[in-house]
């Protein structure tokens, strides 16, 4: 089958960001969100083309003994350093880049339309929906990327994506400082991802994924045992490169400026801070995960990691108040599972079920955050703010919304037949499969999943009635709950994709089967935790208010984020700006700066100190005369003779 | 015959120029003779590209397209001898898209119209000339004539404390000009092997190769500190602050858009070309420098508060990266210099540009007496924040190629020594990124600090015109970055084979 | 006694040094033409005790102080032309007065 | 006798001429056309210059005393240039009130120390060397007293003449020794009886006044202290004249002597001794002009700190150097006398001398702002314009003879270039920056001075580009390969 129409996936979305950029002042906002979204729509079509053709056809050479043969539909050089070190762009077509492209053209389809209703009469809709085709070109670029500088690339793209987006209220500070955030933190990352790149390809000379993945061991030999401070090169590399994707998915600690990310218009949150640009990290490992799986060091690094940021996040979406905070963390956790996921998956293990696992909640996970994230935006857009004091009994005011919202719930809280169980399931199973200790762990974090989840949901939906006077919420226009509607869909149906046959780490087809031990405890906490939060948020009651008091400490610092954020603050101003910036900045000025304007000073005051010397008087100038002829002569005798 | 070589326009074109002012009479003939050099220059520029590049792809591998010789001071064997390679090319290049946007930049520049535009073509005339010599002396004349236009336009149409930056400017590159002239002509008698006849001629130099090591020890650091101090390596760097700070919009595009680049061009091409020896064995020493130049500019303009302090500290950072990856010794390397080079030009004439413009406006560049430009100056805004994105490396705009390839190359030495330096010069585009959307933040976005700024009008339509010549060329880099990095690594290769 | 050399020469010295040290030390410009008159006076010396006692075969140095004589009176001329025109100036010929031109 | 040998002398005898005339028109031509003097005597004198190029002789004459070279015919040549532009420039000047009843002898003095000058670029004999040399410097100081209405004129003519008359003497007493060491007054006698490499006590000390006695007239540190106050002092004409003229006969005269009568003590004596002197004059040079508020004593500051760098010339003692020497000279000439041009255009019509009052000039009188900054980037040696060729092939030239001390020397004055670029920078910017309403109104400067100006300022643009003219002058040096005959 001949691929190479999926290049107009990316060449659409960047000549529409251009086009919008340029011209979109010039339209009326509706022209631009139309033809943002029927571009748009035309690009979700050619990707479904291309990942349906791709997983169901049946050419020649697509599969070869079971074996899903990853495809370069295209690969021109983009900038060549030296010989084999060449950044090429093209397109990848394997399981996980097919699965992304549904995946992201799906998401964003939605909020382009989703946003036609949102963003009504926002100033500056045009522009929005230029990032918007930005973002979708970047991420799309991603996950084709046939290298990992091409990765690396559209990687910064999609950070300045999305920092566009957060900023796009540029006129709030908190929107311009959260932007800023989120684009400062990722970058420092991703200072690790390039030092990764460097260190991989300086020790195997390629780019190339295909080439580095396909024979894995070899990758690793090149470095020929190097190390440096007691580490082998290749676990540094893979670590530091690990450490781009752990800033972009939000990880523990680098994660600080997801939350705050949440100032951008909701329907972005969605699409970037849910759906797809946070996963990239998740992408990334899995993309060189034959790699990965060779380094034991780097692996435990990353389950750690994914375990801590799981329980983390979970702890502090517990008591969050504002709605999109909420959904933040529980994104942060979420992903910390997929993460976590890869980190535990062995291909001796279930054959390699955790990669598979990953994915697939990969793919769950974005339709329900997604779900997740715009009905919160329908709430907000209903009732003017996020935090969830102003909220409460709306389910009669948004039945739709309210619909959408549980099911969303459901899915991540992992009931059968939503979309999350199925997923959640497999990641489990892999956990366990590695080590109890790592599946106990993530057992709990459901559990507080599903908890925090209902609890956002009783606090929305029921709790109490507030008066919302005399704009009364009212259910959200057609453009926006129709994404609703089908995500709903999605998300009870997604579950029930044959995963397994599709994508999994060496391509080859894997044989899923509920593992109902564990599915049966998970669904079991899953209900429990709902159950506890039924009682607790269903009616508005002091209960919830009496237990934060009973461990205020640890309730506040839950609600600080463990204090995360102030250590940034401190590391960043009282750290690198006082203490490392200022004093160059001082040092410069008065120590380097300083030297030469003494030296400047130097020859003006011994221009002024040698000024006696000419006194005027013929008799002292005869002096010197005599004294400067006398002494040429007396110190050249000294010296020659 | 002199006429016949294309590249002689390149210094008659600016000369033209100089006489067409001398002899306008109002300002709009001092605008109209502008407009039409800077175009002509432009059209040479594009002329040559095709030139070189049908010549190159005609075969023709010498080093150097287009030499010609004539001589000049013969009993010194001073020629007026003229060749470009793909590095002076794409320079000449970026220096015609910045005369031409400087232009427009200095539409309205007042008092004086015609003597600043006569200085100003005197520094291309100076900034061409150097990139068209392949001989010491010339060259350096060429070094020379672009720098000391600057103490003028600095001085008579500059802002602030102007006096005593100009000053500073000028003694300080003049200071390392000193040292440069030393060394030339301590290159020029040892350029021949014994007995043979001595030249000023840089290919015959390289080709003699005949500088003995001991003098080499002492030749390259007098040239590559005489050329580092115009290409603001640390400590040399202080003038630059002040310098572009005082500097009226277009003499601070003009000087870090091209002049800067003198010095990191003939490091390369007189310091690292000529002395191979001292080069490998030396470099060490000025890596250090310049890696902290590139880190230490980075930290400094953090915590600017001034506008242009703020790029030329940038600048400081940015250029460190270029003799930085100079010294690195490798055509990888080398190519991101030279395209580090171009894409700093471009973006920090863009900068610099857009800074004059909304100082021209808000009268300050302050930037907590700044805000929420954005809404009220919608293109100069996003013009900034393009430039601000290319500065701290996006991808599609010129600085991430340049770094790239510098990062990339740097790190493919086999020493440690340079791959942790590398390291820490990767370091600084965390750092950029902190100080372009620091500025960004505070200058364009949030909330009109000023109530007068509110009454501001967005750019003119020179204005429009000198920013998207940058922005696209800019672009154009960041995009096609093979066609830009073939020209140059063509050139830099046979150079760097010698270290290999 | 031989007369030597040095007979001549140690006085042609002595009378350079005084000279000079009228020169520094006096303050009639007068005076002072006086002191370098001495100078140039010893100078003669010098060149016809050489000539008479190194190379008596020749008379260089006896022209040479012949020219030295002229060349000093005509110099002498001119310094008292000035020293008037000073003196018309300021009434006064001490050289300290002439300090008005400094630094 | 021979009388013919005075053929060897057509130059002399060509300025002889044309102060004879001059004489002879100052004396019995009427006195109501005697205000033609000046154009007169610059016409003639403009005359012989070009008749001059035509004069060139090769040999000696009174058996050796005098030399004619192609070298020495082109210095004395130079000096033409320069006296030819201050006798151009100085008519408005002498044709003022105070001046004209006396310009007469203003011009016969003028000429009669050129010929001085002359004498001592072609001495080859102590003797003729020290007439050559009185004949310089005493009419000189009859110049400097010219303006009688101004103190400031006598107290620099006593100031120059004491001191001259003192460094004559010390100059005189070392030629003594010299004498007393080699019993001969001829160049090439005394070099010869000095192969034995006698450097006794005695020819040091000699050596030591003989250069004191002639970096009097350089005005090289320290026997420099006359110089400000002299310039200062004397009409800007006469000012103008000895800044240049003398000092590049001085210049030329200082290498003949060191090189070919101590040539064989080159290394062992001399070049340290002008090491320290270099150094010292331009160090001491630069830090004195500095704080000068006065122009003409700034320029005269400057010209010491110039003397410095034609003494590289000297030290380096080669032909490239002796070439570099005499074309420096040149374009000293020219970039100076375009400065004083100006200095004394505004001084003739506004009296105003200090740099503070040039503030703002570019806006009233744009003209000579322009000229006064073409002289002084040439002074400091910037590019196109002459100064920088000039400067660039005196460090050749000096560097040629290669060793590590020349270097640190050029290095050294490599890096006061940038002090002198500060103050040359300072009257620029005294002119085109200041934007303080300028005390000197607009004004048409005299058509003599125009006249001067523009020769100076086509000087400065094209001497150092057109390559012909040092080309030329490394050929003349390299005609008369023999001087440094000693050196090898």
């Amino acid at each position: 089958m001949e691929f190479s129409y999926t290049v107009a996936v990316l060449i659409i979305p960047i000549v529409m960001f251009l086009f919008l950029g340029i011209v979109g002042v010039k339209l009326s906002k509706k022209t631009a969100g139309v033809l943002g979204t029927c571009a748009m729509g035309v690009t979700t079509l050619i990707a479904y083309a291309a990942a349906l053709t791709y997983f169901f056809g049946t050419e020649q050479g697509q599969i070869v003994d079971g074996v899903r043969q990853q495809l370069e539909v295209m690969n021109i050089t983009w900038l060549e350093f030296t010989e084999n070190l060449v950044i090429k762009l093209g397109i990848l077509l394997d399981p996980i880049s097919a699965m992304m492209l549904i995946v992201i053209t799906t998401v964003s389809l939605m909020v382009h339309i989703y946003s036609l209703g949102y963003m009504d009469g926002e100033k500056g809709f045009q522009r929005y929906y230029a990032f918007l085709s930005l973002f979708t070109f970047s991420m799309l670029g991603l996950v084709v990327a046939t290298n990992i500088f091409q990765m690396y690339i559209f990687w910064e793209l999609v950070g300045v994506s999305s920092y566009l987006l957060i900023g796009f209220y540029y006129t709030l500070p908190a929107a311009v400082s959260a932007s800023k955030k989120a684009f400062i933190v990722t970058r420092f990352a991703d200072l690790g991802f390039l030092l990764g790149i460097l260190i991989l390809s300086f020790y195997t000379d390629t780019f190339d994924f295909v080439t580095l993945t396909s024979n894995p061991g070899a990758a690793i030999a090149s470095a020929g045992g190097a190390t440096f401070m007691g580490c082998s090169v290749m676990a540094w590399a893979l670590t530091l490169i690990f450490m781009g994707g752990a800033g972009k998915s939000a990880m523990f600690p680098l994660h600080i400026w997801l939350p705050d990310a949440m100032e951008g218009p909701t329907p972005v949150s969605a699409l970037i801070h849910a759906a797809t640009m946070v996963v990239a990290g998740v992408y990334l490992v899995a993309r060189l995960f034959p790699v990965y799986c060779l380094e034991e060091g780097t692996m435990t690094i990353i389950t750690v990691i994914g375990c801590v940021t799981a329980l983390y996040a979970a702890a502090v979406a517990c008591v969050q108040s504002d709605i999109k905070r909420v959904l933040a963390f529980s994104t942060i956790s979420q992903i910390a599972f997929m993460i976590t996921s890869l980190g535990v998956a062995r291909p001796e293990l279930h054959e390699g079920v955790g990669y598979m696992a990953s994915m697939f909640h990969l793919f769950t996970h974005a339709m329900f955050k997604a779900l997740l994230f715009l009905c919160a935006g329908a709430i907000i857009h209903a009732v003017h703010s996020n935090e969830m004091s102003k909220m409460g009994g709306l389910r009669k005011y948004m039945p739709i919304c309210n619909i959408a919202f549980l099911i969303g719930c459901l899915a991540i809280s992992g009931i059968w037949p939503f979309a999350g169980f199925f997923s959640k399931d497999e990641i489990l199973v892999a956990a366990y499969a590695n080590s109890p200790v790592w599946g106990i762990w993530l057992s709990v974090v459901a559990g507080m999943t599903a908890f925090y989840m209902f609890r956002l949901y009783y606090k929305i939906f029921w709790w109490n009635n507030p008066d919302y006077g005399h704009h009364t919420p009212h259910e959200a226009p057609m453009t926006m709950t129709f994404p609703l509607i089908f995500l709903s869909l999605v998300s009870i149906v997604a579950g029930f994709i044959p995963f397994g046959d599709l994508v999994t780490w060496n391509r080859e087809g894997l044989t899923t089967h509920i593992n109902w031990g564990v599915a049966g405890t998970s669904t079991v906490i899953a209900v429990g935790a709902i159950i506890l939060a039924t009682l607790l948020y269903r009616k508005e009651n002091a209960v919830p208010e009496k237990m934060a008091d009973s461990c205020r400490g640890l309730w506040t610092a839950a609600y600080k984020r463990f204090y995360m954020d102030e250590l940034y603050q401190f590391i960043t101003h009282k750290i690198i700006f006082a203490c490392i910036s200022r004093p160059i900045a001082w040092f410069d000025r008065r120590i380097i700066d300083g030297t030469f304007d003494m030296l400047a000073n130097v020859t003006n005051s011994a221009s002024y100190a040698v000024r006696k010397l000419q006194g005027g008087s013929i008799q002292g100038y005869v002096w010197v005369y005599l004294a400067g002829a006398a002494l040429l002569a007396a110190i050249a005798i000294i010296c020659i003779i | 015959m002199i006429w016949s070589n294309v590249l002689i326009y390149f210094v008659i074109v600016p000369l033209l120029m100089l006489g067409g002012l001398a002899l306008s009479k109002s300002v709009k003939q001092v605008r109209a003779v502008a407009v039409t050099g800077a175009t002509a220059l432009m059209l040479l520029a594009a002329y040559l590209v095709i030139e070189f590049l049908s010549m190159r792809a005609a075969g023709d591998v010498s080093p150097m397209l287009f030499t010609d010789s004539w001589t000049w001071f013969e009993p010194l064997n001073i020629n007026l001898a003229l060749g470009v390679d793909g590095i002076s090319v794409v320079m000449i290049v970026l220096s015609a898209f910045i005369v031409f946007a400087g232009v427009f930049a200095s539409w309205n520049i007042n008092p004086l119209p015609k003597e600043y535009f006569m200085w100003f073509c005197l520094l291309s005339t100076g900034v061409f000339g150097f990139f068209i010599s392949i001989d010491m002396f010339t060259m350096f004349m060429f070094y020379e004539v672009a720098l000391i236009p600057m103490y003028l336009l600095i001085g008579v149409w500059g802002s602030g404390n102007k006096n005593y930056s100009a000053m500073k400017l000028t003694l300080m590159l003049m200071g390392g000009s000193a040292f440069l002239m030393l060394g030339l002509i301590g290159i020029y008698f040892h350029s021949a092997p014994e007995g043979g006849q001595l030249t000023m001629n840089i290919l015959e130099i390289a080709e003699n190769n005949a500088i003995p090591h001991e003098w080499q020890y002492y030749l390259f650091p007098m040239t590559f500190v005489g050329f580092g101090v115009l290409g603001a390596m640390f400590p040399f760097h202080t003038w630059s602050p002040d310098g572009h700070a005082s500097a009226p919009t277009a003499v601070s595009m003009l000087h870090a858009g091209v002049l800067m680049k003198l010095g990191g061009y003939g490091c390369f091409r007189i310091a690292i070309y000529l002395m191979p020896w001292a080069a490998g064995e030396l470099a060490w020493i000025f890596l250090l420098l310049t890696g902290i130049s590139v880190v230490y500019g980075a930290f400094s303009a953090c915590v600017q508060t001034d506008l242009k302090y703020i790029n030329a500290y940038s600048s400081v950072s940015h250029c460190g990266m270029v003799l930085f990856a100079i010294l690195m010794l490798n055509t990888t390397a080398m190519t991101g210099a030279v395209l580090q080079m171009l894409s700093h030009g471009l973006m920090t004439a863009l900068f610099f540009a857009l800074i004059g413009m909304i100082y021209g406006r808000t009268h300050t560049r302050d930037i907590r007496k700044m805000g929420g430009l954005m809404t009220i100056m919608p293109f100069l805004g996003v013009g900034y924040v393009i430039a601000g994105l290319a500065s701290l490396g996006l991808p599609g705009l010129s600085g991430f190629v340049a770094e790239m390839s510098i990062f990339v190359g740097s790190f493919q030495h086999a020493d440690m020594f340079h791959r942790v330096l590398t390291v820490m010069a990767c370091c600084s585009i965390v750092i950029t990124a902190v100080y372009i959307l620091r500025v960004v933040g505070k200058l364009l976005f949030g909330a009109v600090q000023d109530a007068h700024h509110k009454e501001l009008t967005d750019a003119e339509w020179h204005e429009r015109l000198a920013t998207i010549t940058l922005i696209v060329a800019v672009a154009a880099i960041g995009c096609f970055p093979n066609f830009f990095s073939g020209i140059i690594s063509e050139a830099a290769e046979p150079i760097m084979k010698l270290f290999a | 006694m031989e007369i030597t050399m040095m007979m001549y020469l140690i006085p042609s010295l002595i009378m350079f040094g005084c000279g000079v040290y009228g020169f520094i030390t006096r303050k009639n410009m007068i005076a002072i033409l006086i002191s370098l008159e001495l100078m140039l006076n010893s100078v003669d010396i010098n060149f016809t005790v050489f000539n008479r006692f190194l190379f008596p075969g020749q008379m260089e140095g006896m022209f040479f102080t012949l020219f030295a004589i002229g060349i000093a009176a005509a110099e002498t001329a001119l310094a008292i032309a000035i020293v008037i025109n000073v003196f018309r100036a300021v009434n006064k010929v001490d050289i300290r007065e002439l300090t008005k031109m400094k630094f | 006798m021979d009388y013919s040998q005075f053929l060897m002398m057509p130059q002399e005898l060509g300025l002889l001429a044309v102060f004879l005339l001059v004489f002879l028109f100052d004396t019995f031509m009427p006195k109501k056309s005697l205000g033609a003097l000046p154009v007169f005597t610059s016409v003639i004198f403009g005359a012989f210059a070009i008749a001059n190029y035509f004069m060139l002789m090769r040999g000696t004459a009174f058996s050796g005393m005098f030399e004619s070279t192609a070298s020495t015919f082109v210095m004395k040549s130079i000096l033409n240039v320069g006296m030819l532009i201050v006798l151009v420039q100085s008519i408005k000047w002498s044709n003022s009130e105070f001046v004209a009843v006396r310009r007469g002898e203003f011009y016969e003095l003028l000429l009669t120390t050129l010929f001085g000058m002359y004498l001592m670029i072609s001495a080859r004999h102590f003797l003729l060397f020290v007439i050559g040399l009185e004949t310089a410097s005493l009419p000189l100081a009859a110049l400097v007293a010219f303006n009688k209405n101004r103190y400031e004129s006598h107290e620099a003519a006593a100031k120059y003449m004491f001191t001259a008359i003192f460094s004559s003497a010390i100059f005189m007493l070392g030629l003594s020794f010299v004498y007393g060491l080699t019993g001969s007054m001829y160049f090439a006698d005394i070099a010869s009886r000095l192969v034995g490499g006698s450097n006794t006590a005695l020819l040091i000390t000699a050596i030591a006044f003989v250069i004191a006695g002639v970096g009097f007239k350089l005005s090289l540190v320290p026997f420099h202290l006359w110089t400000a106050d002299v310039y200062q002092g004397a009409p800007t004409a006469v000012t103008s004249y000895l800044s240049v003229i003398s000092k590049g006969a001085a210049a030329y005269a200082f290498l003949v002597i060191l090189v070919q009568v101590f040539g064989t003590v080159y290394s062992v004596v001399w070049e340290w001794m002008l090491y320290a002197l270099i150094i010292l004059t331009i160090t001491l040079g630069n830090l004195f002009a500095i704080r000068q508020r006065n122009i003409k004593r700034f320029l005269a500051f400057s010209s010491i700190s110039q003397a410095g760098y034609i003494m590289l010339g000297v030290v380096a003692a080669n032909e490239l150097g002796l070439a570099s020497l005499m074309f420096y000279v040149l374009v000293y000439i020219v970039s100076n006398l375009a400065a004083f041009g100006v200095v004394s255009a505004i001084e003739n019509f506004s009296g105003k001398v200090s740099i503070d009052d040039y503030n703002g000039l570019y806006k009233t009188n744009p003209y000579l702002s322009f000229t006064m900054m073409l002289a002084m980037f040439s002074l400091a040696g910037i590019p196109p314009f002459a100064g920088f060729f000039s400067k660039f092939f005196i460090f050749v030239g000096a560097l040629e003879t290669g060793s590590v001390a020349i270097y640190v020397l050029v290095l050294i004055a490599l890096i006061n270039t940038i002090v002198s670029l500060f103050y040359y920078l300072l009257v620029v910017k005294a002119m085109f920056i200041r934007q303080d309403d300028c005390i000197i109104p607009t004004f048409r400067s005299a058509c003599s001075e125009r006249i001067a100006m523009i020769a100076c300022t086509l000087g400065i643009i094209f001497i150092g580009i057109a390559s012909c003219i040092y080309t030329f002058m490394v050929d003349v040096v390299n005609d008369n390969v023999m001087m440094f005959g000693l050196l090898k």
